[in-house]
C-alpha cells in the first residue's frame, strides 16, 4: 500500500493555460488528479521572485513532489532543493544536478525535424513559415529543427523564419502573430509552424483564414483547424509530470536526469481524424522512417543550444 | 420705482474657507446707468460680480434682476437675465478665431456654418453701431489686448445682454484704447446698457460713471452720485486714510552710468526685428521712464535688459560687464551684477502662484546668502527674511506660509517689488509697477520706488501710464516700433506732449 | 447646497482620506471576492497575513517596497520639475544593463566593497543616461516627453534581448541569462546583514538596497526641498516661465531632473540584480516602473508619501500572491484587479471620499 | 515584376489591417484630448471590449451582438474614466492607468470564471466573425471601412460642428466655455463616450475580426501607439491617420524585413526590426515634428469655485 502523497506545481510566469508547456504540465497533472482523486497544489507565479517562495512555501508544507515548470526556475528551484533534500522535485525543460531533483529536458529539435519534413512534402510553393516568439535559445532549437527536417526532405525548400516581439508579452499577442503569418503568405509560404505560445493561435487562425496549412506545437493542436492543420508538434510534458506522480505515489520516483527525444516518445508528431486527409501514405511512410533513423542514431538533429549556433 | 433697478443685491455673504471676501453686501443699480466699483486690493469687488454673473453662488442673500428675485447657479442664468461680463483676465480661447469665440455658446444651431455666417453679419452690425471693429477672421492670439477686450465686449453684446459687467477692463490697456472703451461704454449707456465698472482708475471713474460704490474689506461703505465727489474722497473712503498723489520729488543726483546701451537690436523667432538699434543709458541716481504704447518692444527691451532673452545685435554694458550676442549673460548673472528685475508679468514670470510666499520671497535669490548656505538651502531663515519684507512692504496678510496665488494681486505685486528692492541693487529694472493695484499701494509703491533712486539705485521703470512715468521719471524716453523715438526732462512733459510723440512717430 | 467647502484637517486629509480611499476599494474587492465564490473576510485576513504575518512574508513585502520606492521616487523627480517620466521602466531596465555590466567586467577582479559601488553607479549612469535622450529631445526639439519615453521602453527591451540572446548570454546556458555573478559582488541579504547583529529573521529577497532606497528617499527630499537647484526644478514644474525669469537654464535643468529620475529608476537594478538574482535576467523590471507613477501620484510626490505608497504596494504584491497562494478560486489575475482598484480609488478617485469627510467634520466642528 | 506588385498590394493591405485599430483608437482618444481629457486608458478600453466582443459573440452566435457588447464594455470604462477625472477631478494619467491594470485583470478573471480556458474565449466560427466583405485575403471586414470613415466624421465633427466647437474650446480654455454658459461636465462626459465608442469597434476589431477570439493581453500596447498617433498628428484627425498608418506600414515592412539579408548590411538583427518602428518615430519626433502643441487645458481637472 503506497502512502497517500501530496503533489505540487509551479508554473512558469506564462501561466497554466499559456497553450504550451505549461498546459501541458497541467494537462498531465488533471490527468492523475482524474485518475487518482489526489488534489495537486497548484501556483502561478506572477514574477520571477515569486518562483523561490513557492518552491519554498510548498516544500515547508510537505508537498511532495514538487513540479517545477520552466528553465527560469532553476536557479531557485537548486537552492531550495538544497534546503529540502526530503523532498523530490522535478525540473521541466531546464537541468538541475542534485540527487532529489529530477531534471526532465526534451529534444525538440526531434521533433521539429520531423514536422519540418511533413512541410517540406506537404508544401507546394517550397516556401515553408516559422513563427516564434521572443528570439531566445529555445525557440531557435525549435526552428533549427525544423530547418533540418526541410533540407532534409527537399533541399530547395526555403524557409522564412519570424519572431513576435522582444518583451514576454510576444507570446500572448495573436493579433500580431495572424500579421507575421499573412506576411510570410504573401511572400508564397503555404505552410507555417507556430512555435510561440497563445500568439500561435492567431497564426493558425491565419493560416485556415487564408487556406494555408499550420502546424501547432507541444500539444495536439490539430482539433483547432480540422483541415488547416498539417500536424502538431508534440512535447509531452504531460506525461512527464504525469509520469513523475505516478511514479512518486508508486514509491518509485528518481533522480537524474531525463532527456526525452523520440526514442522516449518525448516528442512526436500528431496523426489523428483531424488531419489524416493531409498526410499520404507516402509522407508517412517518409517521416516514418526518419523517425525511425533518428531513433536509431542514423540521423542525428542537430541541437541549437549545444553550441549557440544552427551549424554543427 | 423698482422696476427701474437693473440690478438689486439684497444681503450678499461670501467666503472662502476661512476668508470672507464679501459680507452682508447690498447694493442696487439703476437701469440705463454706468456705476462705478471702487475698493482696494482684495475688497471682495470681482467676487461680488461673479456671484451675480453665476460663476460663484453666495452663502447668503438674493439677487434680483429687473425686478424679480433670481436664482443664479451657473453663468447661464445670468446670461438668460440679459447680465454679460468681461473678466479682469479674459475668457477666450486663444487658438479660436474671433468669430469663433464670438458664437462660443450661442451657436444658433447643431451646425457651425449657420452660426458663422449670421455671426460675421452681426459683427459687421455691431461694428457699424458701436464703432467696434475687429477682424473677423483673426486668431485671438495675434490680437492685442485692446483687440482681445473688444471681442470680449462684442462677446456680451452679441448674445444680447442688457446688463454688462467689467472688471478692470483698462488694467492691461494703453490710455488711447482706453479712452476708446469709456467711449464705447458712454454709446452703450445711450442705447439703454446697464454698465458696472470695476476700476482702479478714479480719472475713469470720474469720467464716465453716473454712481460709485466703494468697498472696503468685503463692505459697502459708500456709494455716491459721480458729480458729487472728488478723486480725493473717493481714494480716502477706499483706503480708510488720507492718499497724496504727487510727490515732493528732490532733484535727481545721477552718479556713475549703471545701464548703457549701444544699437541694441533683437530679431525674434518669427525673424521679426522687435527692438531695433536702441541706445541709451541709466546712471546712478536717476529713474529713466520708458513710454509707449504696448507691444512696441518694451517687453522685450525689458527681456533683454534682464538677461532672460539675449540681443542679436549691439552690445549692453551692465555695472561695467559687456553684453552682447557672443558674451550673453543670464538672469542669474544679471543678479550677481545687482540688476533686480520687476517683470511686467507677476503671474506668468514674478511669481510661483504654488509656491508660498515664502518660497516665492527668494524667487532668483535662492543660492544666496543668507538663505543658502553649504548649498542647503535654510528654511526658518527664509520665512524670517519673508516676514520683514512683508512688514516693510505692508502685504497683507502678512502670512509667509501662505500660497502665493492665496494674496490678491496688489499684494503679490508689492511681494515682488520687496524681493527684488531689498537687496540694494545697482540697477533696478521695472514692468508696470502699479498694474491693477489699489490706490493706496500705488502710492506706496511710487515712493519706495523714489527712495530707491536716492539712495543711488539707477531705476529703469517701463509703464503704458503716462501719468506714472510723469510722476516718476526724471528722464523719458519715448518707444515706438522697437526704436527710441524721443527723449524728454519729465519737468518738459506733458501727457500731450508723449502722446503725440508715440502716436506721431507711429504714423511716420 | 450653499455650505462652503470648509478646508479639512491635516491630519485628514493626510492620513484619514488615503485610508478611506483604500477601504473603499476593499469593498469593491471584496464584493467581487463574494461573487467568484470565496469567502471576502477570510480573503482580506489571509492578504494581511500574507503580507505582515511572518518575518518571511514581511520581508518579501519590504523587497517589492525597495522596487516601489525607486519608481515611485523617478516619477516623482521629474513630476516636480513638470515632465511625466513613464520611462522608469526602461530607465530601470537599461540600468541593468550597466550593473551587469560592471559587475561581469569586474567582479573577479576588485573585492565587492569596490564592485558593489561602482556597479550601483553603474546602474544609476546608464538608467540616467536612457533618460537622457528623450530629456535632450523634449528639451532641444521639443519632442513630448510622455510619447519619447513610453518609445524608449520598448527600444530597452529590444536592446536587452538582443544583448541577453547574443551578447551576454552565460555559454552552455539554455537561457538567456549572463553567468553569475561572483559571491562578492551581492548585495547583502537583509537575512545575513541581520545576523552580524544576532537578529535572525527567515529568509526573502529582502537585501540592503532597501537601505539605499530610504538613502534616496532622503536624498530626493533634501535635495528638492532644501537646496537650491531642488528650488529650481520646481520652479520650473510650476512655472517655466518664472524659472527662466529667476534664472534658471530650462534646458539644463530638464537634463538633471531626467538624469536624476532615470538613475532612481535605475535602482530597481540594483535591488533585483545585485540583490536578488545575481546575475543579469531579462524582464527584471516586470511593471514596477508603471506601478511607480501610482506610487507617485498616491504620495502626492514626497518621499515620505511614496516610500508608505511603496509599503502599501508592496503588501499588495506580496499579499496578493499569498492569497492566490492560498484560495484556489483567487488567481493571481484577481490579484491584478485588486491592485487596479486601489490604484483607481487611492489614485484617480481620492476626491471621491472628501464630501462625506467634510460633511462629516463640518458637524463636528 | 506582377510578383513585386502583389507584395506592394499585399504590404498596403497589411497595413490597413494593422491599422485599423490604431485609427479609431486613435479618433477615441482625438475627441477625449481634445475636450480636455488626457486617455492613456486607450489600451483598457479596448482589452474590456475585446474581450466582451468575443464573449458575446461566442455565446450569442451573433457577431453584432458582440459589436454592440464591445461598445458597452469600453463605455462603462470610458464612464468610470470619467466619474474619476470630471466628476472627481482625478489624476487623468492615473485613472487611465488604474483602467489599464483592471481591464487586464478583469478579462482573465471573467473569462476563466466563465468559459474556464485560462482567460481564453472558445475560438469563434467564420457565422461568429465580422469577415471580409470584398477581399478575403486582404481582410476587408466592416470595422476596416469604418475605420477609414471614422476619420472624415471626426474631423467634420470637431471642425464643422456646434459639439465640436465647444469640444476644441473646452479643452484649451474650459473657464471660457463655463463663463459662455456651457456645463463643462457634460461637453467632456460626451467626449469621453465618443472616445468608449470608438475603443469599443477597435476592441471588437482585435477579438471577431481580426483574430477569433479573445486572449488574454491581446491589445499588446496597441492603445499607447494610437496615442502616439495623437501626438504626432499634432490632435489633428487627418494627421493623426496618417500616423496610424505609417506606424501599420512600418510594421508590415518589419514583418517582412525579418530575417532578410539586406546587400551590405547583411542580416539585421530581429530586434532592431522589431524595435524601428519606435526608432523611426523618435527619430522623425527629434528631426521634423518640433514641438507638439496639446491641448491646453489637457490633464487639468476643471475646478469650477462654489
Ligand atoms: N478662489 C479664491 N479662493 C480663496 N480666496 C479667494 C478666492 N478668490 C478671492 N479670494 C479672496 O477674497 C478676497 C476678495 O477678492 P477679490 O478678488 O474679490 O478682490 P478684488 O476686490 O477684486 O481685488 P483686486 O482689486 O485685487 O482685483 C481676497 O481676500 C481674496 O484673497
Ligand atoms: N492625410 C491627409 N489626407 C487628406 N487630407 C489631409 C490629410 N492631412 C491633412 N489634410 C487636410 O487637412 C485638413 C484637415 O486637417 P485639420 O483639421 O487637422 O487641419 P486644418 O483645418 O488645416 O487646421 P486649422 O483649421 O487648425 O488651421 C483637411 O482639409 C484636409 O484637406
Ligand atoms: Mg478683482
Ligand atoms: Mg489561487
Amino acid at each position: 500500500q503506497t502512502a497517500p502523497i501530496k503533489p505540487a506545481v509551479v508554473f512558469s510566469t506564462g501561466g497554466k493555460f499559456d497553450k504550451s508547456f505549461n498546459e501541458g504540465v497541467w494537462q498531465g497533472a488533471e490527468r492523475f488528479k482524474k485518475e487518482t482523486n489526489i488534489a495537486v497544489a497548484e501556483f502561478e507565479p506572477s514574477n520571477e521572485t515569486q518562483f523561490e517562495q513557492a518552491l519554498r512555501r510548498f516544500a515547508q508544507r510537505g508537498q511532495d513532489p514538487i513540479i517545477a515548470v520552466g528553465f527560469a526556475q532553476a536557479v531557485a528551484l537548486e537552492k531550495v532543493a538544497k534546503e529540502f533534500p526530503n523532498i523530490h522535485f522535478t525540473l521541466i525543460d531546464s537541468v538541475v544536478n542534485l540527487p532529489n531533483v529530477q531534471s526532465v529536458v526534451f529534444k525538440e529539435q526531434e521533433g521539429s525535424f520531423l514536422v519540418g519534413m511533413l512541410a517540406a512534402m506537404a508544401s507546394k510553393t517550397g516556401k515553408i513559415g516559422f513563427v516564434g516568439g521572443m528570439d531566445i535559445p529555445l525557440v531557435r532549437r525549435f526552428q533549427c529543427g525544423f530547418e533540418q527536417g526541410i533540407k532534409y526532405a527537399n533541399p530547395n525548400a526555403e524557409l522564412i523564419t519570424n519572431m513576435t516581439g522582444t518583451t514576454p508579452a510576444a507570446w500572448n499577442d495573436p493579433g500580431r502573430g495572424a500579421e507575421l503569418a499573412k506576411g510570410q503568405f504573401d511572400r508564397g509560404v503555404d505552410v507555417v509552424y507556430a512555435a510561440a505560445g497563445s500568439t500561435g493561435l492567431g497564426i493558425l487562425q491565419a493560416a485556415k483564414d487564408r487556406g494555408k496549412l499550420g502546424i501547432g506545437v507541444d500539444s495536439n493542436q490539430n482539433h483547432l483547424h480540422p483541415g488547416n492543420m498539417l500536424t502538431s508538434m508534440l512535447k509531452r510534458v504531460d506525461l512527464a509530470a504525469y509520469d513523475s506522480f505516478k511514479a512518486a505515489q508508486a514509491n518509485q520516483w528518481k533522480g537524474g536526469v531525463q532527456v526525452l527525444g523520440l526514442k522516449e516518445a518525448g516528442v512526436d508528431w500528431a496523426l489523428d481524424k483531424d488531419n489524416e486527409k493531409l498526410i499520404t501514405p507516402e509522407m508517412k511512410a517518409k517521416v516514418d522512417a526518419a523517425k525511425a533513423a533518428i531513433i536509431s542514431g542514423q540521423i542525428v538533429v542537430h541541437d541549437y543550444m549545444s553550441n549557440n549556433s544552427c551549424k554543427s | 420705482m423698482t422696476s427701474d433697478a437693473a440690478i438689486e443685491l439684497r444681503g450678499i455673504d461670501k467666503s472662502f474657507g476661512s476668508v470672507q471676501a464679501v459680507r452682508g453686501v447690498s447694493l442696487r443699480i439703476e437701469r440705463g446707468s454706468i456705476t462705478g466699483i471702487v475698493g482696494e486690493n482684495g475688497a471682495g469687488k470681482s467676487t461680488l460680480m461673479s456671484i451675480l454673473y453665476g460663476l460663484y453662488r453666495a452663502d447668503a442673500g438674493e439677487i434680483r434682476v429687473e425686478g424679480r428675485p433670481v436664482e443664479m447657479t451657473s453663468p447661464r442664468d445670468a446670461i438668460g437675465r440679459g447680465i454679460g461680463m468681461v473678466h479682469q483676465h479674459f475668457m477666450l480661447v486663444d487658438s479660436f478665431t474671433v468669430l469663433e469665440n464670438l458664437i462660443l455658446g450661442a451657436e444658433g444651431g447643431p451646425l457651425l456654418a449657420g452660426g458663422l455666417a449670421a455671426a460675421r453679419a452681426e459683427l459687421a452690425r455691431l461694428a457699424q453701431d458701436y464703432g467696434l471693429a475687429v477682424d473677423p477672421d483673426a486668431r485671438v492670439s495675434d490680437l492685442s489686448v485692446g483687440e482681445q477686450q473688444r471681442v470680449e465686449i462684442l462677446k456680451v453684446l452679441f448674445r444680447g445682454a442688457r446688463i454688462l459687467i467689467l472688471d478692470e477692463p483698462s488694467a492691461v490697456l494703453t490710455p488711447q484704447e482706453t479712452n476708446r472703451l469709456l467711449q464705447i461704454l458712454r454709446v452703450l449707456r445711450d442705447r439703454g446698457v446697464t454698465v458696472v465698472l470695476i476700476t482702479h482708475k478714479l480719472r475713469e471713474i470720474l469720467s464716465v460713471t453716473d454712481r460709485v460704490i466703494v468697498m472696503r474689506r468685503g463692505e459697502v461703505v459708500a456709494e455716491r452720485a459721480t458729480s458729487k465727489t472728488s478723486a480725493e474722497e473717493l481714494a480716502e473712503l477706499m483706503v480708510g486714510r488720507k492718499v497724496r498723489f504727487s510727490f515732493d520729488k528732490a532733484p535727481a543726483r545721477t552718479g556713475e552710468p549703471r545701464l548703457v546701451a549701444r544699437g541694441l537690436s533683437l530679431v525674434d523667432d518669427r525673424l521679426v526685428r522687435v527692438l531695433d538699434d536702441i541706445s541709451f543709458e541709466v546712471r546712478a541716481g536717476e529713474i529713466v521712464g520708458i513710454a509707449g504704447v504696448s507691444g512696441n518692444g518694451q517687453s522685450e527691451l525689458l527681456q533683454v535688459l534682464a538677461g532672460i532673452r539675449r540681443p542679436t545685435g549691439g552690445a549692453l554694458e551692465v555695472c561695467g560687464r559687456k553684453v552682447d550676442a557672443a558674451h550673453p549673460a543670464d538672469p542669474a548673472e544679471m543678479r550677481e551684477l545687482g540688476v533686480a528685475h520687476v517683470p511686467e508679468d507677476r503671474l506668468r514670470q514674478g511669481l510661483v502662484p504654488a509656491f508660498l510666499a515664502s518660497e516665492t520671497s527668494i524667487l532668483g535669490y535662492q543660492d544666496r546668502e543668507p538663505f543658502c548656505h553649504n548649498y542647503l538651502l535654510d528654511g526658518p531663515a527664509v520665512g524670517k527674511y519673508c516676514a520683514e519684507l512683508m512688514d516693510r512692504f505692508d502685504v497683507r496678510p502678512r502670512t509667509p506660509g501662505l500660497l502665493s496665488s492665496s494674496f490678491s494681486g496688489g499684494n503679490q505685486q508689492k511681494l515682488i517689488l520687496a524681493r527684488e528692492m531689498a537687496r540694494h541693487p545697482r540697477l533696478l529694472l521695472v514692468g508696470q509697477p502699479t498694474r491693477g493695484v489699489d490706490i493706496g499701494a500705488i502710492e506706496f509703491i511710487r515712493r519706495e520706488l523714489i527712495a530707491s533712486r536716492d539712495a543711488g539705485c539707477a531705476v529703469l521703470v517701463v509703464s503704458v501710464e503716462l501719468e506714472e512715468i510723469l510722476s516718476l521719471a526724471d528722464r523719458i524716453l519715448v518707444m515706438s516700433g522697437g526704436r527710441i523715438v524721443g527723449e524728454v526732462a519729465a519737468a518738459d512733459a506733458d501727457e500731450r506732449t508723449l502722446g503725440l510723440m508715440m502716436t506721431g512717430a507711429r504714423a511716420a | 447646497m450653499s455650505t462652503a467647502p470648509r478646508p479639512l484637517p491635516g491630519w485628514v486629509e493626510i492620513g484619514l482620506m488615503p485610508l478611506v480611499n483604500v477601504a473603499l476599494a476593499f469593498l469593491l474587492v471584496g464584493l467581487i471576492v463574494e461573487l467568484i465564490g470565496a469567502d471576502p473576510l477570510q480573503a482580506l485576513k489571509l492578504l494581511v497575513l500574507g503580507a505582515v504575518g511572518s518575518s518571511e512574508s514581511i520581508g518579501y513585502t519590504l523587497y517589492y517596497a525597495t522596487n516601489f520606492i525607486f519608481t515611485g521616487l523617478a516619477v516623482a523627480v521629474a513630476f516636480h520639475a513638470g515632465l511625466f517620466n513613464i520611462g522608469g521602466e526602461g530607465q530601470a531596465y537599461i540600468g541593468g544593463l550597466g550593473c551587469g555590466l560592471a559587475v561581469l567586467a569586474l567582479d573577479r577582479y576588485l573585492p565587492g566593497l569596490l564592485t558593489i559601488p561602482l556597479a550601483i553607479l553603474a546602474s544609476a549612469a546608464f538608467g540616467a543616461a536612457w533618460a537622457a535622450i528623450p530629456a535632450w529631445m523634449q528639451a532641444w526639439r521639443g519632442s513630448h516627453i510622455v510619447i519619447t519615453t513610453i518609445m524608449f521602453n520598448f527600444v530597452a527591451s529590444a536592446l536587452m534581448v538582443y544583448m541577453m540572446v547574443n551578447v551576454l548570454i552565460a555559454p552552455g546556458s539554455m537561457t538567456p541569462q549572463s553567468r553569475g555573478f561572483e559571491a562578492s559582488a551581492a548585495v547583502p541579504s537583509m537575512q545575513a546583514a541581520l545576523q552580524w547583529f544576532g537578529i535572525a529573521v527567515a529568509r526573502s529577497p529582502l537585501n540592503l538596497s532597501l537601505l539605499l532606497a530610504l538613502l534616496s528617499s532622503a536624498g530626493v527630499w533634501i535635495f528638492l526641498w532644501h537646496t537650491p537647484w531642488g528650488y529650481g526644478l520646481r520652479t520650473m514644474g510650476h512655472n517655466p516661465e518664472a524659472a527662466l525669469y529667476a534664472g534658471t537654464n530650462l534646458k539644463r535643468m530638464t537634463m538633471l531632473a531626467m538624469c536624476l529620475s532615470g538613475a532612481l529608476a535605475g535602482g530597481v537594478a540594483v535591488n533585483e540584480l545585485l540583490g536578488v538574482h545575481h546575475r543579469l535576467v531579462l524582464d527584471f523590471a516586470a511593471g514596477y516602473g508603471f506601478t511607480g507613477i501610482a506610487v507617485a501620484l498616491m504620495g502626492r510626490g514626497h518621499p515620505l508619501g511614496i516610500v508608505l505608497a511603496a509599503l502599501l504596494f508592496g503588501a499588495l504584491q506580496q499579499g496578493g500572491a499569498e492569497l492566490a497562494f492560498e484560495v484556489p478560486a483567487i488567481t493571481r489575475e484577481m490579484v491584478v484587479v485588486i491592485q487596479g482598484l486601489v490604484i483607481l480609488f487611492s489614485g484617480a478617485l481620492v476626491h471621491l471620499p472628501r464630501p462625506w469627510l467634510q460633511a462629516l467634520f463640518a458637524r463636528k466642528g | 515584376m506582377e510578383e513585386v506588385f502583389t507584395l506592394v498590394v499585399a504590404t498596403l493591405a497589411a497595413t490597413l489591417r494593422v491599422a485599423t485599430p490604431l485609427v479609431l483608437c486613435a479618433m477615441g482618444g482625438l475627441f477625449s484630448e481634445k475636450s480636455g481629457i488626457i486617455d492613456v486608458g486607450l489600451e483598457g478600453k479596448m482589452l474590456m471590449a475585446a474581450f466582451f466582443a468575443a464573449a458575446t459573440a461566442a455565446v450569442t452566435d451573433s457577431a453584432w451582438m458582440g459589436v454592440g457588447a464591445a461598445i458597452i464594455a469600453a463605455e462603462a470604462l470610458a464612464l468610470l474614466h470619467g466619474f474619476a477625472c470630471i466628476t472627481h477631478r482625478g489624476n487623468q494619467v492615473v485613472s487611465g492607468i488604474a483602467l489599464n491594470i483592471l481591464a487586464m485583470g478583469l478579462t482573465v478573471v471573467l473569462g476563466t470564471a466563465w468559459f474556464a480556458r485560462g482567460g481564453q474565449t472558445p475560438p469563434l466560427s467564420a457565422g461568429e466573425r465580422l469577415n471580409p466583405i470584398f477581399f478575403p485575403v486582404a481582410g476587408d471586414n466592416v470595422i476596416v471601412y469604418a475605420a477609414l470613415l471614422s476619420v472624415p466624421v471626426t474631423w467634420w465633427l470637431i471642425e464643422r460642428t456646434r459639439f465640436g466647437l465647444r469640444l476644441r474650446a473646452v479643452g484649451e480654455m474650459p473657464l471660457a466655455v463655463d463663463a459662455a454658459g456651457i456645463s463643462v461636465p457634460w461637453l467632456r462626459y460626451r467626449a469621453v463616450l465618443l472616445c468608449g465608442l470608438f475603443a469599443g469597434l477597435a476592441g471588437a476589431y482585435l477579438s471577431i475580426a481580426q483574430n477569433a477570439g479573445f486572449s488574454r493581453d491581446m491589445t499588446a500596447g496597441q492603445g499607447f501607439i494610437a496615442l502616439a498617433a495623437i501626438i504626432f498628428g499634432r490632435w489633428r484627425p487627418f494627421p493623426a491617420f496618417g500616423a496610424c498608418l505609417a506606424f501599420g506600414l512600418l510594421d508590415a515592412i518589419a514583418i517582412r524585413l525579418q530575417g532578410v539579408k539586406l546587400p551590405g548590411i547583411g542580416e539585421v538583427p530581429v530586434q532592431l526590426i522589431q524595435a524601428m518602428p519606435y526608432l523611426l518615430t523618435l527619430f522623425l519626433l527629434a528631426g521634423f515634428i518640433g514641438r507638439t502643441v496639446a491641448p491646453k487645458a489637457a490633464g487639468v481637472p476643471y475646478e469650477k469655485e462654489h
